[in-house]
């Protein structure tokens, strides 16, 4: 039998009872001062690397989850059955990438009405919540992922979303108007007469909201 | 923007179209979309992977044919895909007529706007693909089923100090102490001591003074008030024995006092 | 990075997820057939020896727990200060002048009754404790401070107290909304105007008979 580190034991003992992710600051809390957490952190995550589990950080919290390439052994069945409508992830993905969103600007995206069923599955899941109103006229509703979702999804923050700094990069995070304007800026010496201020915009499905 | 006009169609392999050109089917399935911006992404990925590269022309006419397809084998054809295929068939038309630089917004903008808003949703879709591929908990990864929990157990450190304890003994003591009331002596001037003072002062008074002159100076408030009652009285009694005048213009006005010439002296 | 054996990996992470420990069967029903469930529970038992978590059998289950020895790690304590009520700190004070001291003579000497809490609490903070009963007709039980309570105020003895000669010359004794103003603007003691009358004694009576 290994003699094993009574500081790693105590890390790892404490990490495996705790019911959710925990900063280093909470950890050091139970297993007190004398101990460096960080150190025992990384010769746990060594010790733990290749096994069925894994240490994992997140942001700044760390915790222990099963290896993702066992996901088929342990995948529960009833989960993959309640899928998400295409609506519903289209929807998500909009609010992930753009938040705060409200219910009009999602719809202008995605070129039709949301049925309310949509919006209200993802609040269910607990994955996005109304997050105050918009300052405009008619003073809309604004919705927003939350921390369940970074969990659920494995992301530390939103910048984690996949993709997220290269759609930005691309301008495929602004609205048309705004990305119309900059092509028009570019190339505007050239072609000369672009109409400023495009404000026609595709009548597309209803888009009462 | 990739206006190209001269794209081979038959190039282009389209599921949809497929589900157009059979002509043995009855009913096309547009309910398989939602909206007409879904449909015509659908029908702009086939053309190209890169959205910037895609034809706006061909992408019309394909919206167009296979909304002709389907309006022939399914008459109640849902009314936002026909205003689109009205609005892109103006587009096609402005698209393929000599420039006109009086129209506002021009072919090419609203092509270009079409354009940005497919690549917008394509952007979107993907994303939302991704997000859902990636590993998640509760589905592929798992944290520990039966964790013990952690608890923080509280203790109560109860915080009172010397001088807080004998000083709530000492006040325990105050109120148990008997108490013995004493009533204040409020600032009165007894009719009496009014007439007393004001008789007094007639002596040095020859004219008509203002009945205010009698009370005592920089008195309280509350004696003031008194006094002057009192002094009121006082001059009343006096002119009741004749020893002075009392003289007022009208209600209100101030009450003027005179020593009656050769009585009190 | 060490190979794991696949098969314990498995295991491993079918274990760790469980939300109730599992029989070999259920486990097998995770892993697969071809799976040797047995030598891989032996293998991780070794392994996880020694460590912060260990696996358990109980009966024909098996799970992961926390190991014995840092069971102490999970319960943290914490001390939060709290200020003594004033019931409570008369409470006290009446304890030590007087004791030992029924209830009844404590609430006669308060002038109110006191709560059950009140006495609870300085019991739980270690400075009263039960003190006999009191030999007249009800046997009152009687209460007393205790060393913790000598030792938490500095004093040496009760009979360090201050009389109540002394809290007098202190201004401990003036009524209490004139000791408040001393309290604030330090002046009661040169205020003069005290109520005579510090001299009166005590009448405790047994009230609880």
């Amino acid at each position: 039998m290994i003699e094993h580190d009574p500081s790693v034991r105590a890390v790892e003992a404490t990490l495996f009872a705790s019911d959710s992710p925990m900063t280093m600051e909470q950890i050091r809390a139970y297993v007190g001062e004398d101990v460096d957490v960080a150190d025992a952190l990384s010769k746990l995550e060594q010790q733990y690397q290749g096994r069925g589990i894994e240490l994992v950080k997140r942001g700044k919290t760390w915790h222990f989850q099963t290896a993702a390439d066992l996901a088929h052994l342990l995948r529960r069945e009833r989960e993959e059955s309640r899928k998400l409508s295409r609506a519903a992830v289209e929807t998500l993905a909009i609010i992930a990438y753009h938040e705060p969103v409200s219910r009009a600007e999602i719809e202008a995206i995605r070129g039709v009405q949301i049925s309310k069923g949509t919006l209200d599955v993802l609040m269910e899941a607990g994955w996005v919540r109304p997050a105050g109103r918009r300052e405009v006229p008619g003073r809309p509703l604004v919705y927003a992922t939350t921390v369940e979702f970074l969990t659920h999804f494995g992301l530390a923050t939103r910048r984690d979303l996949p993709g997220i700094a290269d759609l930005k990069a691309a301008g495929l995070l602004d609205p048309v108007d705004l990305a119309l304007e900059g092509l028009q800026g570019l190339s505007a010496v050239e072609s000369g007469d672009l109409p400023e201020g495009g404000d026609v915009e595709l009548e597309i499905g209803d888009e009462s909201a | 923007m990739g206006l190209d006009h001269d794209l081979d169609f038959d190039e282009v392999d389209t599921p949809p179209l497929e589900v157009a050109d059979d002509s043995e089917r009855l009913t096309i399935d547009i309910d398989g979309w939602e909206g007409p911006l879904d449909l015509l992404l659908t029908l702009a990925r086939t053309q190209k992977v890169d959205l910037r590269q895609i034809s706006i022309l061909q992408l019309v006419e394909q919206y167009l044919s296979f909304i002709e397809n389907a309006r022939a084998l399914k008459l109640e054809l849902a009314a936002d895909y026909l205003v689109m295929a009205a609005w892109l068939a103006y587009l096609k038309s402005a698209l393929l007529l000599p420039k006109d630089p009086t129209i506002d917004p021009s072919p090419e903008e609203l092509a270009l706007r079409l354009q940005l808003r497919l690549e917008r949703l394509n952007a979107m879709r993907e994303s939302g693909a991704r997000l859902m591929a990636r590993d998640r908990i509760g589905r592929d990864i798992f944290l520990r089923g039966l964790p013990e929990g952690l608890r923080v157990v509280r203790t109560t450190a109860w915080d009172v100090n010397y001088f807080e304890l004998i000083s709530a003994y000492g006040q325990i003591q105050a109120r148990n102490a008997p108490v013995m009331h004493v009533v204040k002596r409020r600032a009165v001037m007894t009719l009496e001591e009014a007439l007393e003072r004001v008789s007094a002062m007639l002596g040095q008074i020859l004219n008509w003074t203002q009945l205010e002159a009698f009370l005592p100076i920089g008195a309280e408030p509350a004696l003031r008030r008194s006094a002057l009652a009192s002094s009121f009285l006082a001059m009343l009694e006096l002119a009741k024995q004749g020893r002075v005048e009392l003289q007022q213009e009208t209600s209100f006005a101030p009450l003027m006092v005179k020593a009656r010439q050769g009585a009190g002296a």
